[in-house]
């Protein structure tokens, strides 16, 4: 197993290659990020949002980032009830992902399903479902499918808590992915608990990484809050599955700010030591990533906002379509159980 | 008596039979540090200790299996499916490892386990957190299956499916965990209800309802409305689903004449299909009309709440069916 | 016209589609090396590539999901289960991933699937080697079941489930591969047979037999045996369990009023509860008699001889129940 | 990985301690499990058993004598489909094992399951399925019972082969088992094989033990076909695991000399180079052991006859008892689904 440095220093400093324009680019969807949960906990604090669970992604923001920033428009993700934001960069609209929230006939979804239960294979977003780990025994499939068309190229990238890395489907999956030599990339957001449990009741080795050694695959540990080390580590590994060497593991070493739900606020800081939440804190990728960005003297204070306030204007604005468009009509509830479109040619 | 709420009674006969029998152990995600997801074993940790509140990993399998291989060691596990839809995740274990270990074993080894866990619809859980599968364990040898509708009913079959040399697998449904309060016996009591029997829950003339889980509830209220109409339902809360209790049923057919089957699955291939074949079987020369059934459509169970409503079965639906056996 | 094997029907539509189709593939184990435990896919390796054709590890869950996954990105891929009792190791791959995903992809993802192998008992193959269990994917959503006969219409269904843009379970009853001989078409024809068609295999006036895999050869040697005693039935073979062709059923139910369903597996909960329950739902007032069934015990298929012989139906079932039919 | 040489050279040599009577034992023991297979074969081929497949475990024995000699007799063991004569070893009589065999009414599982779907808790087997690998999850609650006993120095081998090391159920079983240090050993049969399908399909890294790096676990991969080397691993391991350090996984490399079962006899010369069989009839555990026996300067070669023709007598003794023993009653089949016996106290 390969443990970069917390303070960043690697073989490849990948970042430092960035232009100004991903820079700020970066910032900007680290705010994305941070924004779309704060409004998401809030509309279902106030009642705006009534239906379905807010799954928080506070403080797990540069993972999402860090991971989708260096992919090729048609590599693969499968985002997880933390990756809300991962759906918008890689292509679905705000609105697209605010009907799905909501439930609407607009919603990937139409209506079916909730939270990150949705997908567009156009968009190269794989559907997952509620059952943890089993998405990655799916992604295999996806990349087979690269591999019957000769595209070997194309990279999946699955997220997985660390917590669902101890379910039979991730295994298999990233069993039969190292068999073969499948380019997927498994991002482990080790945020410490799975729900209320803490990890050392999840994973029996010191870090998550240390799974990939199961399967002869790099596996990575690094922390997941540092911009820069995500990127660094996931430009490695997208080179490593690329040029057909398989898997790769990366576990980012994060923490929930939040409960597990929206729901879970009291009861989160009552299995879980206040300390460590406020240890945390301090850790929070925004500020971090922002100081990064200064000392690089390319940037004025002025030119990185806390928060960027068109951004909030934009999940707003998405919230507020999503509030306003349709519901699904009930009797399409019947619709899309079987595809009887095509198929059976005579 | 006291007077709980359906969770509570589920808590309280947990937290009872674990204070009788230290053989009792319980295993499932979260249910130690955080007392489980609904709050069924809050204070259990506290109580009873890490070895016998053991929070898992993310692994029905494991955690199924667990109480399998402590059940044939002479133990008495209880399994806490999150959600009772992630049972799919230890359906090997269950139907393959647990139902056939008696069998096996030449009669030698029972598997005294509980896989419990809320169940059902109602709630906008959407597909993977409002299940109802109970038809794929009814249909597989080995195992027993329960769901209560009531407190003490909760309660007692509870103790039961704990005290069972066999595999039980226990339905709790959701929808009625706060929204249900009942009387139960008090503490300590060996109040049992015995698996296998079920309980007419009102008494009438015209149509007998057969039912179980957050449906008897439905049909209660059918009933009510109805009443006014003239027209008389038995209800009849099934409480196990397996051992079938098929002696109550035909009872009340043989005086009713007519039956409605009502459940919260999918319609095609539940339990209720059973119900009514062995009714066409056994008492068929009893009948005055079809035997209908209302449940689910044959969909999954949508998140938006217009979508749910529409595959799910409603209060209004029994009335119609009702309305219409009346009639017949 | 060839007269081929049942397994050889089976083989030659794989065969065909294969060549037909490069987006068709084959996963399981050793389908390969091998071509698979009872030769299904022998030669296939050879000529179609490793690709194409996949000796996959021990893990069900991963071959059924590869699937999924591949028919999500445009493949059609053929899971070979080594033998189907195994399907329980990927049970939530078929019910929670396979059959929830163009509805959960908002009908745009359709999942073209399906998930073969042997199946049922009279082998000695016990508890793991036997089981007939499509009740659980007949009771759940967006799944289809297939379970052919004969050779014609294990050639026809295989290539119409492979062509059939839902998930397809399809069920190939081991007793039957070598045992049953008859003509298919010539290669190469489209000669697909329509998922959801059942068939009449023979005619008859007295009794409906609503039946499907090895039980319709059961069912048919049983009506030969009647047909001396003047008790004429009509055998429905189904084909395909789900959807479910309840015109031909019904249609021939208005003829005869008098049904028997026949099945192989355990008699509670399986599919002919279904269908008996439809029947006395929508055809009440055509019957003379009730409606009986023929189907396993409620037990595990066990080794012995004399043990499986008791558990599973036999002739001398259907012979006994459809005279007792005959005489209501 | 701890990996011993193959020449037999390990930190402790346990094996030189074994005193002559053991070894005479151990030799016996080792043509037990040769001509159990043997015998069984050539029942099934002259037609004397017409039910049920035979698994070969020829060229497997030292790992199965080697891993359950150094047993206590209240350890557990869960043996599968190439281990029958584990039962034998663990204290089920032959004339038991036979009667299983051919599903009579005396079996331990009344006929009902066959092979070696039995068990007998009180002599400490545990019942295994076909599903491969489930077994290795059920071992864990076994283990529980213990620990609520307080009796967390009772040690359960688990036997697995290789291939069933990628399902799902094992990755759960050895996860909890590591998580909370059970004491269990999984001892995988490395034999080169599933059914058709070669190791490298099956396991990505170089050697099986390396699994055990994913769980933290020490892993060992030996020489199987080495008495010398299993039962001086598997002390170890005993060690071990009987102070609370939780699992170990010992890889023993051996090779399947037969088909997969009695039905395969042919097909496994065409999916496997003759060569290779023949190389590794050339590795047989038995004459092995036997020449390390004379070497050892306590044996006079009439000591170590091939075969013990006792043995011999003995199997064809419990065979001809099964044969003649009674089938179970057809309405039995019906017994032993629920047990009424117990359990609910009014
Ligand atoms: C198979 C399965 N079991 C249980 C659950 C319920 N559940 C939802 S999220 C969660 C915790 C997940 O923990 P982790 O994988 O660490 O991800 P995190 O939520 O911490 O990001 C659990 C137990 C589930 N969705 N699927
Ligand atoms: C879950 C499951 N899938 C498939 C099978 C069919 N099967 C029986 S033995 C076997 C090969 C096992 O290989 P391995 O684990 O290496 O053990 P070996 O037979 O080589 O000793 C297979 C695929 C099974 N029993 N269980
Ligand atoms: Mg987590
Ligand atoms: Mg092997």
């Amino acid at each position: 197993m390969r443990t970069r440095r917390k303070n960043g220093q690697q073989t490849v400093a990948y970042h430092q290659r960035l232009e100004k324009s991903d820079l700020i680019e970066i910032y900007r969807r680290l705010w994305f990020a941070r924004l779309f949960d704060e409004m998401l906990y809030d509309a279902k604090k106030k009642g705006r949002l009534r239906r379905g669970n807010v799954y928080g992604s506070r403080g797990q923001e540069a993972i999402m980032v860090g991971t989708t920033y260096p992919l090729r428009p048609d590599d693969f993700v499968s985002p997880i009830h933390r990756d809300m934001p991962v759906f918008v960069f890689r292509g679905m609209t705000v609105e697209q992902v605010m009907c799905q929230v909501w439930g609407k006939a607009e919603a990937p979804t139409r209506g079916k399903d909730s939270w990150s239960h949705m997908g567009d294979m156009n968009l190269g977003i794989v559907h997952s479902t509620s059952m943890l780990g089993s998405t990655i025994a799916v992604a295999c499939g996806v990349l087979w499918a690269q591999r019957l068309d000769g595209r070997r190229d194309r990279v999946l990238v699955a997220y997985t808590g660390e917590g669902a890395t101890a379910t039979g489907p991730f295994h298999e999956g990233v069993n039969f992915a190292a068999v073969h030599k499948l380019p997927l990339i498994v991002v482990v957001e080790n945020n410490q608990y799975a729900y209320s449990t803490p990890v050392e009741l999840e994973v029996p080795t010191k870090t998550v990484a240390e799974r990939a050694k199961g399967y002869g695959i790099p596996g990575y540990s690094i922390d997941g809050n540092d911009f820069n080390a995500v990127y660094d580590t996931m430009c490695e590994a997208l080179a490593h599955a690329r040029a057909g060497n398989g898997p790769v593991l990366i576990e980012c070493v994060t923490y929930r700010l939040q409960g597990h739900a929206d729901h879970d606020e009291t009861r989160a800081r009552q299995y879980r030591p206040v300390e460590e939440i406020e240890l945390w804190e301090k850790r929070d990728p925004l500020p971090r990533y922002r100081e990064y960005l200064l000392n690089t003297g390319l940037f004025e204070e002025s030119e990185l906002p806390t928060p960027p306030l068109d951004i909030k204007l934009q999940i707003e604005q998405a919230i507020a379509y999503a509030i306003n468009s349709p519901d699904p009509e009930p009797h399409t509830a019947l619709e899309d159980i079987y595809d009887e479109s095509a198929g059976v040619s005579l | 008596m006291r007077e709980v709420t359906f969770l509570e009674a589920i808590r309280l006969a947990l937290w009872e039979e674990m204070e009788r029998d230290p053989n009792v152990f319980l295993i499932g995600e979260d249910i130690g540090r955080m007392g489980g997801a609904f709050g069924v074993t809050e204070g259990f940790l506290a109580r009873f200790g890490a070895d016998r509140v053991v929070d898992a990993p993310i692994s029905e399998t494991a955690i199924i299996a667990v109480c399998v291989g402590a059940a044939a060691a002479g133990k008495r596990g209880v399994a806490e499916m999150q959600f009772m839809d992630f049972i799919s995740y230890g359906f090997d274990q269950v139907v393959n490892v647990a139902g056939t270990y008696l069998y096996r074993s030449g009669g030698k080894t029972p598997i005294p386990i509980v896989v419990r866990g809320p169940s059902g619809g109602y709630v906008g859980g959407s597909l993977y957190h409002s299940q109802q599968f109970e038809a794929w364990f009814f249909h597989t040898p080995g195992v027993k299956v329960v769901q209560p509708a009531f407190p003490d009913d909760a309660y007692g079959l509870m103790k039961a499916s704990i005290r069972d040399n066999n595999p039980v697998v226990f339905y709790e449904h959701k929808y009625l965990y706060r929204r249900i309060k009942g009387p139960i016996p008090e503490a300590h009591e060996d109040y049992i209800v015995k698996l296998g029997s079920a309980r007419v829950r009102r008494y009438g003339e015209d149509i007998t309802v057969v039912t179980y889980g957050a449906m008897v509830h439905f049909a209660l209220d059918a009933a009510q409305r109805l009443e006014k109409e003239g027209i008389s339902l038995e209800v009849i809360d099934l409480r196990t689903i397996k051992p079938l209790d098929m002696k109550t049923i035909l009872e009340s057919v043989r005086k009713t004449s007519k039956v409605l089957i009502v459940y919260e699955a999918p319609k095609t291939g539940g339990v209720g299909a059973e119900i009514s074949a062995r009714i066409a079987e056994q008492a068929f020369e009893w009948l005055d009309a079809p035997i209908m059934r209302v449940a689910a459509k044959d969909a999954f169970v949508p998140f938006a709440e217009p979508l749910e409503k529409y595959v799910l079965p409603s209060v209004d639906d029994i009335v119609f069916a009702a309305r219409e056996l009346a009639a017949y």
